[in-house]
């Protein structure tokens, strides 16, 4: 067994290029045992390519990793977990209809005497573990039926299953709960305990004073500095980011709120092929011109449903009446919600938002097409003006417009969608977790966008399960909780106590 | 493979043939064209071929026979262009039935079009009563075998529909939904495409292009057969996928198809010219097909996940 | 005559109603074959049964699975045209056993103790006339392209053989390509037009039938050198009975599926009125039809 | 279905019909099974056919004229044993390329085994000459026609080899891993699957699936037929998937197979019993495909998305 401190792992002069980007310049990296290793820095500054060296995803174009003093040399992700190393992915990686105890245990099912599957032990085993990670579901529930953050739990447990001495986590905690993120802080302590190294990539700095021992900011593929966290502080730490100083978010001045843009009226959703439960339960709100509606709840509460029904997505299982500017609005689809002036940035950009198969100008264009449309026939010239229009009004960072929009990093993207929707003249904007996985300089410039709209007598409805962020942007905050809609508190009402007692279920009775 | 080709055979690098092979992929071609834009959406079509033959038998049979509606003891009797027409409809009927049924009980194209496959079958026996409907007369005739300033009649017919679709698919906004459909469907529906209308569009005209091709095929026979068309869909696929458009849906071009029905073209008219045994054709025809497909893979513009 | 045990033919006594007679019929995607079927289901029907046609779909496995079925549902008799010569024995032995008795149309099963008897086109025999006549107006020199059907098929090669029993004796006589078209009309047409790129003078094509034929005429026409260019075929379909009189195909050997099949279903009524002594093979010659006696031939059969 | 059948025709509630449906879904059920396995990877094989038929012919062949390697002047005798050993290796064999060229040359399934099928095709021809390989004895013959303590060999065959797989599907690591590949690709890469032997074992299975069910189909006409088995891969397609096995992969069982293929058995045999025309039987099939998966698709289970 190493001693605490004893170097694990280290990564050297590691260098990585993909078509037409330089993802990784020369980066060093060293995870010692019973640490945790704090990697910061901008989206698409290179910190996931750089983890996902080390796990063996990747290839490194030049550079050398060593594993406890051996050099090694991963050609697929087995190599890497048979050699200890364990990652946790940015992105989900479950398959959506095994059960959680199948999940866990992939490639690692205990057999039987006779060489089969010895399902009883596994199931077992699984519950052992999600006992740990206070996970309160039967282990053979297919994970297509947990929420995204349940899953995310689920992922941890595989992770710590496999006993790793490396233990890399890439923004474990964007998508769960307070108490979640606290469960997994207590056995993040424990790992370390057991000697384990740990790296860990976030976009929530104030994690580190909890968790972190090291810290490696890196910026635009380059290594920009390496220490002890005691060594550095919060500003700068994103003065390294973002290599300038940070801009405060300054209160912006908001403007008063103008006339009633949108009313929702008792809206509620059934559960589908479940005539009892209601995801949604008579739920009623309204937003003005140029104010921004902040909607807090916990994962699961039911926010990104309301959107959705809102937006016209579930036309046979909702009801409820929507108003806009007064008038009844009978919206049974996303084409008819933007015929009425809604817009909504979904909560899962890559797989909601974007085709991403096409360029930037393309994604951008595609919901304002008739705009640019003569006969059928699209006027090019005039939709590339708006899209380079756009482009720079929201300072997208793309090499043109011509670029296939997979390539941009994940602030980027978002802003794409949001030019997109701007470019239908919306009335009223939905956005869900519209900063989700995004670095603090995307997202102060993401905010001060939201406040710009509004000043231009938008009205926006933005859901976000970050109390500082809805404290900062909205007017006014509804909350919901499984389902219903809990409480309102106008900007001045509002903070993190009242906020978080009215999103917490009073019942403990579980989710599912 | 073309130089392969022309060096094994005089005869192959002859304008005459090509011309030939030009007149022979045309039927294919439309069959492509139809394959290209569902493939494009994210679908597949097994149909096309039996409802290629349904189509020509309706075409030969308004032609020569019309239409009894007894109940009202009238015969409706077609001029050529009626019959092409009816040909059309009948194409873009089940079409559309295809493009219904996908989008309305979800079932998977492949399933749907199987079930398709199965019943235009049906139809064209009851239609024809397993008799090949023939003596169309010389205009028809023309389509499938006259020139146009020295140009075959399917050659012009075939690259007509290839213009149009390039420019349909290229620039206008029905061109522009169909690449987002089938690239991210659900991205596509919440930025409020159409998606349904789009998916009901495609296999409409879908059915229509195999409308088309079998006015061609009857007219070149100057026949309708029952079982024309058997596994044409194949082909047609195949050409789509040497053309380099992605089975997922929402990559790929008609030009890539065009390109893919004439390596088709030229490997089945070179195999005739060299006088390759027809067993081997068949085994040499699979290995062209995986090998094109695979160069096409291993070309860096392919490279992406 | 050897064939029937006159002990089991009373065996399963149906009371009520009208006998069952099977008309199972290789395809019916080519309307030789619908003629055939038709024919045996329709004289069937003026006996006195009830008459059903199984489709095979050139599948000989789909084709055990109808026997199995019409076995199991009390039919008294098979009018069977084979899939394949071969493929086709084990199931009728399988109805032998069972006491159903078969009788093969225009396709021969290779086994000569299992139907009751096979009426069949003498396809050899008709393909040597033809390839006497391809030599009378070809000549004795000269280069054509042969069409062959179905590559698996017995008749296919039947034929091929026939005419090459005569034509193969002039040396003079080169046969430039020799490619399959699949009994096809469409591929006939595509595969001749492939084969004049490469071989632009040749003086005749011999189809292994009929739709074939039709094909490489329509080809030819195309082409421009309708009437140069001899066409053979096999079948008597009526379109190219039509150009053998107008001058566009020279000839073609007529087969009779109605003949075949209506004599089927009268066999199959003998049969089971007690007839036993039926010749295993009753062969159905295969007419030549030319310019000269074109007037008396109609659609698959004598005017 | 079944109800209705019963009610219109006597002779469909026998206990010989019973079995005559199952014995004469054996075939299929074999093909099909192999299509489970691939279809729940993800992929999808339409080479199940042309398999068949080599592998038959193999058979065939081995048995009745042994293999002359002329070099060194041997000609090896095959034993029934031998020959139907030989038989599934060059299905396994087959299935394997299969399997190696989506995997390494990353060409879709689709498109692969689309070669494969012609290939398979052409190679059959020429193995057999395109005749058929006849008279091939009692022991061959007695695996497609004979009984065992009353059940039919291709039965028993049939049932051990779904016993076999249900269980490899549902309690072998394999079997796991199989849905994980076709459920999320990613996912299983990324978790340390090892995808790539995941899916060539797939291919190989099913291809050794596809030469036993050649041997039952020579077996049982006691001949190998060159053109066997044409068409039968949509066949198994449209069971696996009436068996509500998921084109997309991930989703599905062998116990739906089954079902699927017993829906297709009995409604082929039920038509002929109820003596509808065989070309309104296409049209009807091709209804019921298309009524039993929007059924199963409406089903609360499978609402999702
Ligand atoms: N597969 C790929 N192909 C092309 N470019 C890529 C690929 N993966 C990453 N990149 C690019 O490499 C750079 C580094 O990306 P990486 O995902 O490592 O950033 P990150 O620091 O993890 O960002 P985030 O905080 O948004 O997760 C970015 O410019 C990104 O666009
Ligand atoms: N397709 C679905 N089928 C069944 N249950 C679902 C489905 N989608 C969501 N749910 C359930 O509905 C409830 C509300 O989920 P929703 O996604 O709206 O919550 P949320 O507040 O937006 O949280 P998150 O931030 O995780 O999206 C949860 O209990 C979730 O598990
Ligand atoms: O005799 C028939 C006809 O010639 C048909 O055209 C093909 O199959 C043969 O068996
Ligand atoms: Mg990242
Ligand atoms: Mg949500």
């Amino acid at each position: 067994m190493t001693a605490p401190g004893d170097i694990v792992l280290q990564a050297q002069g590691i260098s990585k290029s993909f078509p037409g980007v330089k993802a990784l310049d020369d980066v060093g990296l060293t995870l010692r045992s019973g640490r945790l290793t704090a990697l910061l820095g901008e989206n698409g500054a290179g910190k996931s390519t750089l983890m996902n060296i080390i796990a063996g995803v990747l290839r490194r174009d030049t550079g050398t990793i060593h594993l406890g003093g051996e050099p090694v040399d991963f050609g697929n992700p087995r190599e890497a977990s048979e050699a200890g190393i364990t990652m946790i992915f940015q992105e989900l990686n479950l398959v959506a209809n095994l059960t959680i105890a199948q999940n866990i245990f992939l490639g690692r099912e205990p057999l039987t005497r006779l060489g089969l599957i010895d399902t009883a032990k596994m199931n077992r085993d699984a519950a052992a573990l999600l006992e740990t990670l206070d996970l309160d579901v039967p282990p053979t529930t297919p994970v297509s039926q947990l929420r995204v953050g349940q899953q995310q739990v689920v992922e941890i447990a595989k992770a710590l299953s496999t006993n790793a001495r490396v233990l890399i986590m890439d923004e474990p905690t964007s998508a769960i709960t307070e108490h979640e993120i606290e469960v997994l802080f207590g056995i993040i302590d424990r790992l370390k305990r057991q000697g384990v190294a740990i790296a860990y990539i976030t976009h929530k700095l104030e994690e580190l004073t909890r968790i972190g021992d090291d810290a490696v900011v890196m910026r635009d593929g380059r290594l920009i500095d390496a220490a002890p966290l005691a060594d550095l502080d919060r500003d700068g730490i994103v003065r390294m980011m973002v290599g300038r100083e940070s801009r405060q978010p300054d209160a912006l001045p908001r403007p008063t709120p103008g006339a009633e843009v949108l009313r929702a009226e008792n809206i509620s959703l059934g559960k589908p092929g479940d005539q009892g439960r209601r995801l949604l339960d008579s739920v009623s709100f309204d937003v003005r011109e140029g104010e921004v509606l902040g909607i807090f709840g916990l994962m699961g509460a039911g926010r990104t449903e309301l959107l959705e029904t809102v937006f016209g997505l579930h036309p046979g299982l909702g009801d409820g009446q929507l108003l806009v500017d007064g008038e009844p609005a009978s919206v049974r689809s996303p084409a008819d919600a933007i015929a009425h002036g809604l817009a909504l940035g979904p909560e899962d950009r890559k797989h909601e938002g974007l085709v991403l198969g096409m360029s930037v100008a393309d994604n951008t264009s595609l919901a304002s097409l008739p705009r640019f449309t003569r006969r059928g026939f699209i006027d090019r010239r005039a939709e590339l003006a708006m899209v380079d229009e756009s482009n720079r009004r929201f300072r997208v960072k793309t090499p043109s417009s011509h670029e296939i929009i997979r390539n941009l990093s994940g602030g980027n993207q978002q802003k794409v969608i949001l030019g997109k929707w701007l470019a239908t003249q919306p009335r009223v904007l939905l956005l869900d977790e519209p900063t989700r996985g995004i670095d603090i300089n995307a997202k102060e410039e993401i905010y001060a966008l939201i406040n710009e709209l509004s000043h231009a007598g938008l009205a926006v409805i933005v859901v976000s399960s970050e109390l500082p962020e809805v404290l900062a942007i909205a007017d006014r905050v509804m909350v919901l909780c499984e389902g219903r809609k809990t409480a309102e508190f106008s900007r001045a009402e509002a903070n993190e106590a009242n906020l978080m007692n009215a999103a917490l279920p009073t019942t403990m009775e579980s989710l599912h | 493979m073309i130089i392969v080709m022309a060096l094994a055979s005089d005869a192959f690098l002859t304008p005459e043939n090509g011309w030939n092979i030009l007149r022979q992929i045309s039927v294919n071609l439309c069959l492509s064209i139809g394959m290209t834009l569902i493939i494009l959406s994210g679908g597949i079509d097994l149909s096309g071929g039996a409802i290629l033959a349904l189509a020509g038998a309706v075409a030969a049979g308004l032609m020569k026979n019309g239409i009894g509606i007894p109940a009202i003891d009238v015969l409706l009797q077609f001029t050529l262009a009626g019959a092409i027409v009816g040909a059309v409809v009948v194409g873009m009927v089940l079409g559309w039935f295809n493009g219904f049924v996908i989008t309305k009980f979800r079932i998977p194209p492949f399933v749907a079009t199987l079930g398709m496959l199965s019943i235009a079958r049906g139809l064209t026996m009851l239609w024809t009563g397993g008799f090949p409907i023939t003596g169309l007369g010389e205009g028809f005739g023309f389509i499938g075998t006259g020139t146009f300033m020295g140009i075959p009649m399917p050659v012009w017919i075939a690259s007509l529909l290839v213009t149009a679709f390039v420019v349909i698919t290229k620039k206008t906004r029905f061109g522009r939904h169909l690449y987002a459909v089938g690239g991210n469907e659900r991205a596509a529906l919440l930025t409020g495409l159409r998606v349904n209308r789009v998916k009901i569009w495609v296999y409409t005209l879908g059915g229509a292009l195999a409308g088309v091709a079998g006015v061609l095929v009857t007219a070149r026979l100057d026949s309708a057969q029952p079982n024309a068309g058997m596994g044409y869909e194949l082909d047609a696929i195949a050409a789509v996928v040497i053309g380099g458009t992605s089975l997922s849906g929402g990559r790929g071009s008609i030009m890539g198809t065009v390109l893919g029905c004439l390596i088709i073209g030229v490997l089945n008219n070179g195999l005739f010219l060299l006088d390759v045994s027809p067993f081997w054709q068949q085994v040499i025809k699979g290995m062209v097909i995986l090998i094109a497909v695979a160069i096409d893979k291993a070309s860096p513009r392919n490279r992406s996940d | 005559g050897e064939s029937g045990d006159p002990s089991t033919a009373s065996a399963p006594a149906e009371p009520t109603g009208p006998k069952k007679v099977a008309v199972v019929v290789s395809t019916l995607n080519n309307p030789w074959f619908v003629v055939l079927a038709e024919a045996a289901r329709d004289r069937a029907r003026e006996l006195g049964y009830e008459a059903t046609i199984f489709d095979s779909q050139n599948d000989p496995a789909k084709e055990a699975s109808h026997y199995e079925n019409i076995l199991a549902s009390g039919y008294s008799a098979i009018l069977f045209n084979p899939t394949d010569a071969d493929g086709s024995v084990a199931n009728v032995r399988r109805a032998k056993a069972a006491d159903i008795p078969v009788f093969c149309i225009d396709r021969e099963i290779n086994a000569t103790d299992a139907a009751i008897t096979q009426i069949i086109s003498d396809n050899y025999s008709g393909a040597v006339d033809i390839g006497r006549h391809f030599v009378e107006t070809v000549g004795r020199e000269g280069k054509y392209v042969e069409l062959l059907g179905l590559v698996g098929d017995n008749n296919t090669w039947n034929r091929s053989k026939g005419f090459h029993s005569v034509v193969d004796r002039f040396p003079g006589l080169e046969m430039v390509a020799q490619q399959s078209a699949d009994f096809d009309r469409a591929k006939a047409l595509d595969v001749m037009e492939s084969i004049m790129q490469s071989n632009p003078d040749i003086d005749a094509v011999f189809a292994g039938n009929d739709a074939m034929a039709m094909g490489a005429y329509q080809a030819l026409v195309a082409a421009g050198k309708a009437g140069q260019v001899k066409v053979f075929g096999f079948d008597g379909a009526d379109d190219v009975v039509r150009l053998i009189a107008e001058g566009g195909i020279t000839a073609t050997g007529m087969q009779f599926p109605k003949v075949m099949a209506r004599r089927a279903a009268e066999s199959a009524d003998e049969y089971l009125g007690g007839k036993r002594d039926f010749p295993q093979k009753t062969p159905v010659a295969v007419e030549l039809v030319t310019a000269e006696n074109v007037d008396q031939y109609g659609d698959f059969g004598r005017q």
